[in-house]
């Protein structure tokens, strides 16, 4: 059922994103609202270098890891010296300079008339040019991240993770360079993203700057806070309950110009009762105090 | 030779001089005191000498010969000290146990990417909470614990800061700032024991409380801090008897 | 995991589950009907077209149903929200052709949209049939994409031609909205001026949906310009440009495009709109278009959005019906029934598709005045 | 050369607007401690009621715009009352508080979509000619004029309110400690509710303001708030002095961008002179 394998597809991104996102806001308490930028640099990075310069596929997610993980550093180190609330609102800032750099820089990206016509990946000769394929494809990356952040979450850098976003201070006193830490989890939760923009570009073959504005940052940052923070299998959860959402509106039958709102409402109102009455999300373990 | 030593120490919050020219020393292997009515400065001391606040002049000489401006925060292990907070700060909603692993394990990125807790760091969690009497609520959630028990885990994992081998050196300065506030007596007695032992092993202790009793039991040295002044010090029995000290204390 | 996360777990469980089966089943094709689908943003900033476009389809299903529809079945139409994007674009196609087995998809009305379904069609051979999207990117996008919305090359040659040649105004400024569209014909007007010997004073750039223009307003009264191009993506912000310039006192002529030109436009511009001379593509201004106006406005009220994007689609929904008539549901023949079609005498005028699914005979532009907020014809 | 006075004029009016946000948010701010994203909503909600009252229903001008300003108030306080005030209750963090206003913005957003559909209106009757007047070489349209005058006015208000009225010094106190305040017997949640109609009031006057001047869509909130957000805080948050200075500050600093640069770049400017101020002068201008 090429529909359900296309929303399985979109389904396996945001849950990529998600994951890089709850690494850095569920498990080290950093409110960044900014992750839609380094989704953006992924797509771009890939939609380049597969149309000029010929790259494959997965050389371009490599290519587009590695500029994100140098921009990520720069935001990052930038962002470190901010708190709480100001942090969320210079993460803001980064989005919406991203945003504008993605929509006037025309010579690379080409501006608001995007970038079609972006090959399919190909490994040694096959193409995943039909959806099954593509989905088994954002499966293994899927896979590969997932483990990635559950090797991290698991380790001894995934409980510093956690030791700052409880008492950054007292954590400090105790011999951690927390700033370093902090540093590290935004940079690879930045290239997490980087790898689902690579596969979104890839996959819809035509990029243009509008999904990679500050409103799809709040929507990665929703499936984080809905699915839980600090569980990677919550934001599973919330990732297939925001993806699906918008699906099951379309069968109930509204008349599509409300039924587009009523998704808006929806989600803000979760956002909202959420936050009043279960800040764990669905199965999150850590409570947003 | 003292442990630590400061010279001259000023600490001002926007006019208020919180230290003021503060030198003293507290010598190494002894249980110095530090008492003084409230709003004195001493919670301002330990603050700075375990690098949470920067001051504002003077010098901390650490081990004798290391002196310096000021101690970032993350260096404060380095140095060999560790605290207890007046109010605790645990991390609430990890586990006891994490709560003390955090402290044992790798301090660098790289490093605590690829280390997972082993059966080396379980024995030495084992040893410091049943210590303290908390091994059986390790996987409780430190915000689950009693206000008593917080405390213990805060003892804990200061204790944990002698088995630590990532920092290079055993902590060797102990700074207690109220450990035994609110605390019910047969706790009391498992601090006192914790202090009692660390001064055996040569650890230095400095320790700010208001029990004059325990203050009695447990410290070689007094030192009596007023508006961030030294008022007295030396021999805890001899300076509580002066004039000064006690009026200090009842005010005038 | 305690008991109320097992029962939130559950029920996303059990509604995909449910969700799942009943999207597979697809709505069963009632024997008598036929159903294309279309897409296009209902929500969004250009929102106002597709609500727009919806209105023309379903005007020209009743009449076609009406006359019998389709060799006796009814034609029918799936709405989807592509919201001027690729991502949801292509879902709502994905949607179309797996549930409702679709064999036609009017739509997209922005070209992101028309972009990023045309790989999925071309895959399952299924027509999409464009009545607005411009971008010279289409022209290539695939056998079975058609439009018949001209795109963006040859309409601005036109408008640049007529302000040098015909009116001799020789230094012009330029205000042109940062989006697909606005960048399509600031670059083909920008290298059309230079060829014909004029000189762009100044060429601004604004964000989509801006609202205030007075720094860049500033700097083309600095420049004092013959004339002001103001080339927006929509009425909105075209009207409202306009009518800064006014209040900071440039009495140049100003000219728009077609996109300025629906009563949105004049409604942001107001007073200010009065002389604006536009260039309209081939606006309902003949007999046929008449009868479509006379038929809509009393139903859904005057367009605001743009009036060849009405006449436009009308004629798509005429269009697919004929092939439909000729073909079935069978894409193939319905593609070469569309090439083959010779000259199809609609609202726009008379037009075929060439070889690439462009539109060829649409006569590129109209000159159109504002006098006291009525628009008229300038010969 | 004739253009400086006319970026003057325009950085002034864009000043002027930015003011009326930075205030009405800081106003809540100081109180309750959070930046109140659903305070963006709250200029959308008082623009549409205008529109509904004084377009739809025809009703005079200035009974519809006090209406309005009061019914966004009001919305201000059924928010602080139905939400924000369990979250104090709970001493929830500000994370939570940012992200339950994010969630408020995005409702209140989707709802006037479906009420007025997502097309442009606007509030100004555009068939008289609207008066334009000169200073300096530098053009203010009439409904400029009073947007700056509005913006005076309501500092002037404001810091008078703060410093001479009763409520103003219990706001005060509020400000500096709510649990202090709570013990000396001040009545917090009856004062926080009246911050927030006020300052919700004050949201609307400005959502009638830009309606008149550029016209309104249901979007616009977001962006008015993110501008007004940063005006407050490169003013020095919680100042209302402050926010006044921030928001002509931001008014300057994207009107010159754009001249030098080009108007694409406009909200990137705003965001980098925010990060360069958090950076070198978290406290903004006027030290709190």
């Amino acid at each position: 059922m090429p529909y359900l394998i296309h929303i399985a597809i979109l389904f396996f991104i945001y849950a990529i994103l998600g994951v890089g996102l709850n690494l850095i806001v569920g498990y080290a308490g950093l409110l960044s609202v900014t992750h839609a930028a380094f989704y953006g640099i992924g797509a771009y990075a890939t939609a380049v270098a597969l149309a000029h310069y010929g790259l494959g596929f997965f050389a371009s997610v490599i290519l587009g890891i590695v500029i994100t993980a140098i921009v990520s550093l720069l935001a990052g180190m930038v962002l470190s010296k901010f708190k709480d609330d100001y942090y969320a609102l210079a993460s803001f800032g980064f989005n919406v300079i991203a945003f504008s750099i993605f929509l006037n820089w025309e010579s690379v990206t080409k501006g608001p008339l995007g970038i079609p016509g972006i090959d399919r990946p190909s490994l040694f000769g096959f193409t995943f040019s039909a959806n099954e394929t593509f989905l088994a494809l954002a499966v293994v990356l899927f896979g590969a991240v997932y483990a990635l952040a559950h090797f991290i979450a698991n380790s001894s850098f995934g409980r510093v993770l956690k030791a700052i976003r409880e008492d950054e201070k007292a954590l400090e006193v105790f011999g951690y360079k927390v700033a370093y830490f902090k540093l590290a989890i935004f940079v690879i939760g930045a290239a997490m993203a980087s790898i689902a923009g690579s596969l979104f570009a890839s996959y819809i073959t035509y990029i243009d700057p509008s999904s990679f504005s500050l409103n799809e940052s709040i929507f990665i940052l929703a499936i984080v806070i809905m699915g839980g923070l600090g569980s990677l299998r919550g934001t599973l959860a919330g990732a297939l309950f925001l993806i699906l959402l918008p699906e099951i509106l379309r069968f109930v039958g509204l008349p599509t110009d409300i039924a587009a709102q009523m998704r808006q409402i929806i989600y803000g109102a979760i956002l909202v009762l959420l936050m009043l009455y279960r800040p764990k999300g669905f199965i999150g373990e850590y409570e947003v105090k | 030779m003292d442990a630590i030593r400061t010279k001259e120490l000023h600490k001002h919050f926007s006019g208020v001089a919180a230290i003021d020219g503060l030198s003293v020393a507290f010598e190494q292997g002894k249980v110095t005191g530090v008492v003084g009515p409230n709003g004195s400065g001493k919670t301002t001391l330990v603050n700075v000498l375990s690098g949470m606040l920067p001051p504002t002049a003077g010098v901390m000489v650490i081990g004798g010969e290391r002196e310096m401006k000021g101690l970032r925060a993350s260096d404060t292990a380095y140095h060999g000290i560790t605290r207890t907070f007046q109010e605790v700060r645990l991390f609430e909603q990890m586990t006891v146990l994490d709560n003390i692993l955090v402290v044992l394990t790798e301090r660098s990125v790289w490093g605590s990417l690829f280390e997972r807790h082993n059966a080396g760091h379980m024995k030495k969690v084992e040893t410091v909470l049943t210590r303290v009497g908390l091994w059986e609520k390790r996987s409780q959630l430190a915000h689950n614990l009693s206000y008593g028990q917080r405390k213990l885990l805060e003892i804990a994992r200061v204790l944990a800061m002698t088995h630590s081998d990532h920092i290079g050196q055993d902590a060797s300065i102990f700074l207690f700032d109220e450990p035994f506030a609110g605390l019910f007596p047969e706790m009391i007695k498992v601090i006192v024991s914790v202090i009692k032992e660390l001064k055996e092993a040569g650890k230095t202790v400095i320790l700010i409380e208001h029990n004059m009793n325990l203050i009695r039991e447990l410290c070689d040295h007094l030192i009596v801090m007023d508006s961030g002044k030294l008022l007295a010090e030396g021999k805890p029995d001899h300076v509580l008897a002066k004039r000064e000290v006690i009026e200090a204390y009842l005010g005038e | 995991m305690d008991k109320i996360t097992k029962i939130i777990v559950g029920v996303i469980v059990v509604v995909v589950i449910i969700w799942g089966g009943y999207a597979l089943m697809g709505k069963p094709a009632a024997g008598g009907t036929i159903t294309i689908g279309f897409v296009g943003p209902l929500t969004g900033d250009a929102a106002v077209y597709g609500a727009e476009e919806k209105n023309a389809i379903t005007l020209a299903l009743k009449e076609i149903n009406e006359a019998g529809g389709i060799n006796g079945k009814t034609l029918a139409v799936v709405y989807e929200d592509g919201k001027c994007a690729g991502k949801d674009a292509t879902t709502a196609a994905q949607k179309l052709i797996s549930v409702d087995k679709v064999k036609v998809i009017l739509g997209g009305t922005c070209s992101g949209e028309t972009l990023a379904i045309a790989p999925i069609a071309e895959q399952n051979k299924v027509i999409v049939m464009s009545a607005f999207s411009s971008s010279p990117d289409i022209t290539a996008a695939g056998d079975y994409i058609f439009r018949n919305s001209p795109s963006d090359l040859d309409v601005a040659k036109g408008y640049a031609n007529y302000i040098v040649n015909k009116k001799g105004y020789k230094n012009v400024a330029i205000l042109s909205e940062n989006t697909e569209y606005g960048v399509g014909v600031r670059k083909v007007f920008v290298d059309e001026m230079n060829n014909l010997g004029g000189t762009v004073t100044t060429d601004e750039m604004f964000k989509q949906g801006e609202r205030d223009f007075r720094g860049m307003i500033a700097k083309i009264k600095a420049a004092n310009p013959q004339a002001v191009f103001v080339n927006p993506q929509a009425g909105a912000t075209g009207g409202t440009a306009i009518k800064q310039i006014r209040e900071a006192g440039i009495t140049a002529p100003i000219f728009s495009t077609y996109t300025f030109g629906g009563e949105d436009g004049i409604k942001a511009a107001g007073t200010a709109a009065n002389d604006v001379v536009f260039f309209d593509v081939v606006g309902l201004s003949g007999e046929k278009g008449k009868a479509l106006l006379d038929k809509y406005v009393p139903i859904y009220g005057n367009i605001a959005g743009n009036t060849f994007d009405v006449g436009a689609r009308y004629d798509t929904v005429f269009i697919i019906a004929g092939a439909l008539k000729q073909c079935g549901e069978d894409s193939e023949c319905m593609k070469d029934y569309l090439y083959a079609m010779g000259n199809y005498d609609g609202v726009l005028g008379s037009y075929k598709f060439d070889a690439n699914g462009d539109v060829v005979g649409i006569e590129p532009m109209t000159v159109k005045i504002i006098k006291d907020g009525k628009i008229e014809e300038l010969k | 050369m004739g253009i400086i006075p006319q970026i003057i004029a325009n950085s002034i009016i864009a000043g002027a607007i930015y003011a009326l946000i930075a205030l009405g948010f800081n106003l809540i701010y100081r109180t309750t401690k959070f930046f109140n994203l659903a305070h963006g909503a709250l200029t959308v909600v008082g623009g549409y009621a205008m529109f509904f009252l004084y377009k739809e229903l025809g009703w005079n001008v200035y009974a519809s715009a006090v209406l309005a300003i009061v019914f966004a108030g009001f919305v201000g306080y059924i928010l602080d009352k139905a939400i924000f005030r369990q979250l104090r209750l709970r001493k929830a963090s500000q994370m939570v508080f940012l992200v339950a206003s994010l969630g408020l913005l995005t409702v209140i957003q989707a709802i006037i979509a479906i009420l007025f559909t997502s097309q442009f209106q606007t509030l100004a009757n555009n068939s008289t000619e609207s008066r334009v007047y000169t200073i300096a070489g530098g053009i203010i349209t009439q409904t400029q004029a009073i947007i700056l005058i509005c913006g005076i006015v309501v500092l002037a208000l404001l810091t008078l309110m703060l410093k001479k009225t009763m409520f103003g010094r219990a706001v005060n106190a509020v400000s500096d400690d709510e649990e202090v305040s709570k013990m000396v017997g001040i009545h917090t949640d009856k004062i926080i509710g009246w911050v927030f109609f006020i300052g919700s009031a004050i949201a609307g006057l400005s959502g009638i303001l830009v309606g008149f001047d550029t016209g309104l869509e249901p979007t616009m909130g977001m962006h008015l708030l993110l501008k007004g957000v940063i005006a407050a805080i490169i003013g020095g948050v919680g100042t209302m002095h402050g926010a006044f200075a921030g928001a002509f500050l931001l008014g300057f600093a994207e009107n010159f961008g754009v001249w030098q640069f080009s108007g694409e770049w406009k909200d990137a400017i705003a965001f980098i002179i925010l990060i360069i101020f958090l950076l070198f002068r978290p406290q903004g201008i006027f030290k709190k």
